[in-house]
């Protein structure tokens, strides 16, 4: 429709941009094991924001594959993580990272 | 396609069977393997041969290449020529009586599987060794007929005269062994190949004034090789030592084929000897002195097995005087006779010993030729033909030596015939202090089984007649005949030398008993040098092992093991403490003090990136 | 604009008929219990308690909507808008009929034809999970934690096997737009079978369907999978602490799931609006005649002397009734009427199916559910999945 | 129509995600990835993407994301607390680090990025699409990750029955 109907492509990989800077901050300023754990997703979906970008431009459907095998992988870690920090919780009973230490010198 | 590998397959086959099975088996399977392995390989021989026959040249057979590195390219092939086919026979014929003989010989040892596993796996490596054709599969042979000598010498592993005669006769051919190698690497390095029809080719085309210095040092490596293999001077000491295994070894491995080896290989070698004449003369040299000198020491020697023992030793001493002159062909017609009277002489000494049940010594024996007809007869056989006494074996083989000898240097054929008195006087004694006089020993002595007396018998018939077999004529197409005429004189000579060495020992030991031991004391000093073997063995302890020992102990172990290696093995583990100590101050414990360095290490990443692509267009 | 003029009324309409559709579905299911139970029923509202939704409504409206003290406020109020929200929206997917020519305009009756409609239902069913859970967790009160972790556990469970179930007819006939699925099942094999998925070679979906149902009944928490408002040991489970239309929201949101789950079963494997027999057999007139004999017999009961209250309603109904036969046969409606009628006959069926076995069924307990599902359902549906593929694989060009 | 559609969901995205980071309370956070992820498959959509966006919300908001909701609710896990010995490191670096990752992929993608545009629906990856080039180019990566999958399925039972008892 006109001068608004074509988006650039900058703008989505903008988008991927911030969001994965926001996932970092998360990353970094979170003490909460679970809310860390969420930042990485927030990165990991901002990573598969820009790979249908490109699939989309080069218009060929490599991108999405990749964008599913993160699915399929995170997945995976969130089963496996999430049952570590139950496993962490029951033995220390805190999910603040910060007191998970015990392997400081 | 004559599939010349089963020859040395059907031993390995035995050795697998008895190696890993024989603990199980009973006696009568492990015979059955074992000797039938050896008699199938010689039946095997002997067909091959009649369907191969006339062998003018050699018959090649290509399996697969087995090193192919650049331009050297080494295949696995087997060759039979006539030089092969004599040495087949030998090793497989005599190899499979030897055998039938231990299974009587051996009967009341334990290890029996063990040994005959041995046995059949020496008999793999000697028919790999005879039907290389090229000189890295002839060393593998080589190297392995020195292992199983090396197991069989130590077989009685508990006696520990036994294990160190074991490891003293590993260690020397070491020496030699490591000559042969160097020898093999300098061949390869001239002529980029080790097969030998092409090495050979090679050799032909070279021009003498140029190449001699390198052929002479190849021939000299090799001949270091064969000295330690077959026991001459200076690498013989191993030899007597190595009486301290079971007789049927001595007789097989230490008479018979692997002492040989040496004489075969140079034989093999003929093309690259004629090269260098230095070469053919330090060869008969060798062999010369070896020859005197062991026999000497054989004459006031009183263990059988040891007098045999160093008569090997001269005999092959015989042997590489006939390759120094020149007179290859004639070199392993003596290798052929001797394999047959000396097999005979091991035997039948082992079948004495067995009969006076482990008694070694002459001066325990006497008047036993009525007591063990069977195994008098055979040895007396053996005598005659070792003692050159026509028209018996030795006498053609000795005979066409000497010839040779004095065709190339008459002082070389006197030495050879006084050396031939010698021998025909230490035989001649063993015989009578043995069979003769009155019985000197306290064990009751019994006739041997007949799977002992049997292969006795054929061997006497072998060493009688064997001197017939006109070994020179067969070898013809390998080796060019020297010239031969035949001249009575000398031969007279020599024969004379044998009647005399007999009749000598008659008149010591027999007719004047007693008056050897007043000899002995006449010449005292020049006796106890000789009874003790020239005392070469101390010299060889005190000049050579004993500060390699010590050298080792102090330098090798101390300095540098412990010094060197441990202190930069030590020096690593306490510097790798050091840097740990430095770094785990990075190790906070703390989750996201990691996860803050990830970033950090994203962001290098990410800013080296665009410096790398230059602000990214 | 024209396209937003005419989604705009398709929405108008479809949202209403679903909203009356959702009232009365609720009245309908107390009828039937009732007269399962041997009980009346609803019966004083109105004729045969027919305003009684009206009345409900009315009720839940004018109660007094309080929100507990202890509850996370915000989550206790976006949890049943969430729920309710997604129920309707799945709607929006689903085909009621072939396309249509009204006033020279032609259409779907259909609000949306994606062409993944069948993922969008699913990504919708399997988000709606959200809504009972964050209820359950925004009420901070144990049963209702309790039921809100069950119903969502077990949703999730059953997903696999529903979607499962789903993929088989969706080999057969490769396409996900839900249009394309129930044209694909149009026609009749040997001229009088209808080619219904559960009907249609190489490989009846009859196994699949029944594992749909089954997993539909647990999808949509109803008896015998209510274990999340077993109310003998969790109150009333995740809405334990819901009142008037937030308490509403949650029940329109459970029967427009059941609506959207029978539509989708009919469209699957029923054949969407297809007759079950074809139209040289006088399929067409069959409608007609129901809702004609419908209005015999109402007009036959109200002469019954037994019965002086119905002597004026029924026949009210019989006149409604005779209309709408009318309708049915008249030449300009019956193109629209007709694959309507079958289309709701079929999800009216499978609804009753859910009422029916409300009435009779006993309840599982949690610990076989979860065990009926992963031990048996999944692998079964597993095995039914590669039997298809293999049948597709074999017998289709 | 495609721009203002893109910027309401992409600042719904935005604000999701700044929602997540700043909120206290993990079950908030978790709920605004979940808008995240809504309005990301709604760009998905306009990106032509259709089955990753309906992949994106059955998966990621419909699986994991629910898991994580599990956990919390299983946990009970209430505000953050102040840590015992919290990480000055991170503290430290925390913000900076984060506005340089921005300010860096900014760049990147101002200098860097393709200068093509987007309309909607002049090319969609379809089910077909994804599917034929997920089971011929792709199907060594695709059966790892099933072995994937299983091995993290076993992970997590064994972890969570030792949690158990």
């Amino acid at each position: 429709m006109g001068v608004m109907g074509a988006v650039p492509l900058s703008w989505y990989l903008m988008l991927s941009a911030i969001l994965f800077s926001l996932g970092v901050a998360g990353f970094l300023m979170r003490k909460n094991l679970i809310t860390i754990f969420m930042s990485i997703e927030l990165m990991l979906n901002a990573v598969n924001l820009s790979f249908v970008t490109f699939s989309r431009h080069y218009k060929q459907v490599d991108g999405q594959i990749f964008t599913f095998f993160v699915m399929v992988v995170a997945a995976a870690e969130a089963a496996v993580g999430l049952a570590i920090i139950l496993t962490v919780f029951k033995n220390r009973s805190t999910l603040l990272v910060d007191d998970v230490d015990s392997l400081r010198l | 396609m004559h599939y010349l590998w089963l020859i040395p397959a059907f031993p390995l086959a035995g050795f697998l069977i008895n190696g890993l099975l024989g603990r199980r088996l009973p006696k009568s399977i492990i015979n059955l393997v074992a000797v039938g392995s050896v008699l199938l390989s010689f039946l095997w021989v002997v067909k091959t041969l009649q369907a191969l026959m006339p062998l003018e040249s050699a018959h090649i057979e290509h399996y697969f290449t087995w090193i192919s590195s650049g331009t050297l390219n080494i295949p696995y092939e087997l060759s039979v020529d006539r030089l092969t086919a004599v040495m087949l026979l030998v090793v497989t014929g005599i190899g499979s009586l030897i055998h039938i003989y231990a299974t009587g010989y051996m009967a009341h040892e334990d290890g029996y599987y063990r040994f005959f596993a041995y046995l059949n796996l020496f008999m793999f490596f000697m028919l790999t060794l005879v039907l290389a054709n090229n000189y890295l599969i002839l060393f593998v042979g080589w190297e392995g007929v020195g292992l199983c000598s090396y197991l069989l010498i130590g077989f009685y592993y508990l006696k520990h005269s036994a294990s160190t005669a074991g490891n003293k006769a590993f260690i020397v051919n070491r020496i030699g062994d490591f000559g042969f190698s160097i020898a093999i690497f300098l061949i390869v390095a001239t002529f980029g190949t080790l097969d030998f029809p092409k090495v050979f080719e090679a050799v032909k085309a070279l021009p003498v004034e140029t190449s001699a210095g390198m052929l002479t040092a190849i021939c000299l490596l090799l001949m270091v090789g064969a000295a330690g293999k077959s026991a001459q001077v200076p690498l013989y000491v191993w030899l007597p030592d190595a009486m301290e295994g079971p007789t049927p070894v001595s007789a097989l491995i230490h008479a018979a084929t692997m002492v040989t080896a040496g004489v075969y290989m140079v034989a093999r070698s003929s093309a690259i000897f004629l090269k260098s004449p230095f070469a053919m003369d330090t060869v008969a040299w060798i062999g010369l002195v070896t020859a005197v000198m062991a026999a000497t020491i054989g004459m006031t020697q009183n263990d059988i097995k040891k007098v045999f023992a160093y008569s090997t030793v001269s005999q092959l001493g015989y042997m590489f005087l006939a390759l120094g002159v020149g007179a290859f062909s004639a070199g392993i017609f003596h290798v052929m006779t001797h394999a047959f009277f000396k097999a005979l002489l091991f035997l039948g000494a082992g079948s004495v010993i067995h009969a006076l049940s482990g008694e070694q010594d002459l001066r325990h024996m006497g008047g036993l030729y009525k007591k063990i007809p069977v195994t008098f007869i055979t040895l007396a056989c053996a005598w005659v033909a070792i003692a050159g006494v026509p028209p018996f074996s030795g006498f053609h083989s000795k005979d066409e030596i000497l010839l040779a000898a004095h065709h190339h240097a008459p002082w070389m054929y006197w030495v050879g015939v006084v050396t031939a008195g010698m021998t025909a006087f230490y035989v001649s004694r063993a015989m009578f202090l043995c069979f003769f006089g009155s019985y000197r020993g306290h064990h009751h002595p019994h006739e041997s089984p007949a799977s002992m007396t049997i292969p006795l018998g054929v061997l006497a018939l072998l060493s009688l007649g064997g001197g017939y077999i006109h070994i020179p004529q067969f070898l013809e197409p390998v080796f060019p005949l020297a010239e031969a005429h035949h001249d009575q004189s000398l031969m007279v000579i020599s024969v004379a030398a044998g009647a005399l060495g007999i009749g000598l020992a008659w008149f010591m030991y027999l007719a004047r008993p007693g008056l050897a031991d007043s000899v002995a004391n006449a010449f005292g000093g020049l006796y106890k040098l000789v009874y003790n073997k020239y005392f070469v063995d101390e010299i060889y302890q005190s000049t050579l092992v004993n500060p390699l020992v010590a050298g080792s102990r102090t330098v090798l172990w101390k300095g540098l093991d412990a010094g060197l290696i441990d202190g930069i093995v030590n020096g690593t583990g306490s510097a790798s403490q050091w840097v740990g100590a430095k770094c785990r101050r990075l190790q906070s414990g703390n989750i996201r003090t990691y996860a803050t360095w990830v970033v950090v290490g994203a962001v290098v990443l990410l800013v080296s990136i665009g410096l790398a692509s230059g602000g990214a267009r | 604009m024209n396209f937003f003029l005419i989604t705009l009324i398709k929405t108008g309409i479809i949202a209403a008929v679903l909203m009356t559709t959702l009232a009365y579905l609720q009245w309908v299911e107390r009828k039937v219990i009732a007269h399962i139970q041997l009980r009346v029923g609803p019966y004083r509202v109105g004729p045969h308690g027919l305003l009684q939704p009206l009345a409900d409504v009315i009720k839940l409206m004018t109660k007094e909507d309080l929100v507990p003290e202890h509850v996370n406020k915000f989550f206790y109020i976006v949890a049943p808008i969430l729920s309710v929200a997604l129920a309707l929206t799945s709607i929006s997917v689903i085909p009621f009929g072939p396309e249509i020519e009204v006033f020279g305009v032609k259409t779907f009756m259909q609000l949306t034809d994606l062409n993944i409609g069948v993922l969008v239902l699913l990504a919708i069913s399997s988000v709606s999970v959200y809504g009972v859970a964050l209820a359950g967790w925004a009420s901070n009160n144990k049963y209702a934690l309790l039921g809100a972790l069950r119903a969502s556990a077990q949703m999730i469970s059953y997903e696999l096997p529903l979607a499962l179930a789903i993929a088989s007819p969706l080999l057969m006939f490769n396409s996900l737009s839900l249009r394309e699925i129930v044209d694909a099942q149009a026609g009749y094999s040997f001229g009088f079978i209808a080619r219904w998925a559960v009907f249609q070679g190489p490989f009846p979906q009859v196994i699949s369907f029944v594992i749909f149902m089954i997993a539909a009944f647990a999808e949509t928490n109803r008896i015998p999978f209510d274990l999340p408002e077993a109310e003998n040991e969790l109150v009333a489970g995740f809405h334990t602490e819901y009142s008037s239309m937030k308490f509403a929201a949650f029940f329109m949101a459970e029967y427009a799931n059941m609506v959207t789950i029978c539509s989708l079963a009919t469209l699957l494997f029923l054949g969407g609006w297809h007759p079950p027999f074809p139209v040289e057999f006088g399929s067409g007139y069959i409608p007609s005649a129901l809702f004609a004999l419908a209005g015999a017999v109402a007009l036959y009961h109200s002469l019954h002397p037994a019965r002086p209250k119905d002597r004026f309603t029924l026949p009210v109904f019989a006149a409604v009734f005779f209309a709408i036969a009318l309708a049915m046969a008249a030449p300009v409606l019956s193109p629209i009427l007709v694959p309507l009628f079958w289309f709701a006959s079929k999800v009216g069926f499978l609804l009753f199916l859910f009422i029916w076995v409300r009435g009779t069924l006993p309840r599982f307990r949690y610990d076989q559910l979860m065990r009926f599902a992963w031990a048996f359902l999944f692998p079964v549906s597993i095995v039914h999945l590669f039997a298809t593929a293999l049948a597709v694989a074999l017998f289709t060009k | 129509m495609d721009a203002i559609l893109f910027l309401i969901f992409a600042a719904i995205a935005v604000a999701c995600a700044i929602n997540l980071v700043v909120q206290k309370h993990p079950i908030t956070s978790a709920l605004s990835l979940v808008g995240v992820m809504g309005a990301l498959a709604v760009i998905y959509l306009l990106l032509g993407a259709e089955f990753i966006a309906a992949a994106q919300m059955i998966v990621y908001a419909g699986a994991i994301m629910v898991l994580f909701v599990f956990v919390i609710m299983l946990l009970n896990a209430g505000e953050e607390k102040k840590p015992a010995r919290p990480s000055w490191f991170a503290k430290l670096l925390g913000i900076p680090l984060t506005i340089a990752v921005l300010g860096l992929l900014s760049f990147f993608v101002q200098h860097g990025s393709p200068q093509s545009s987007v309309t909607f629906g002049e090319y969609t990856g379809t089910a077909k699409d994804v599917g034929r080039a997920l089971f011929t180019t792709y199907l060594l990566p695709f059966e790892i990750t099933s072995v994937l999958i299983l091995v993290a399925i076993l992970g997590a039972v064994v972890l969570a029955r030792k949690e158990m008892d």
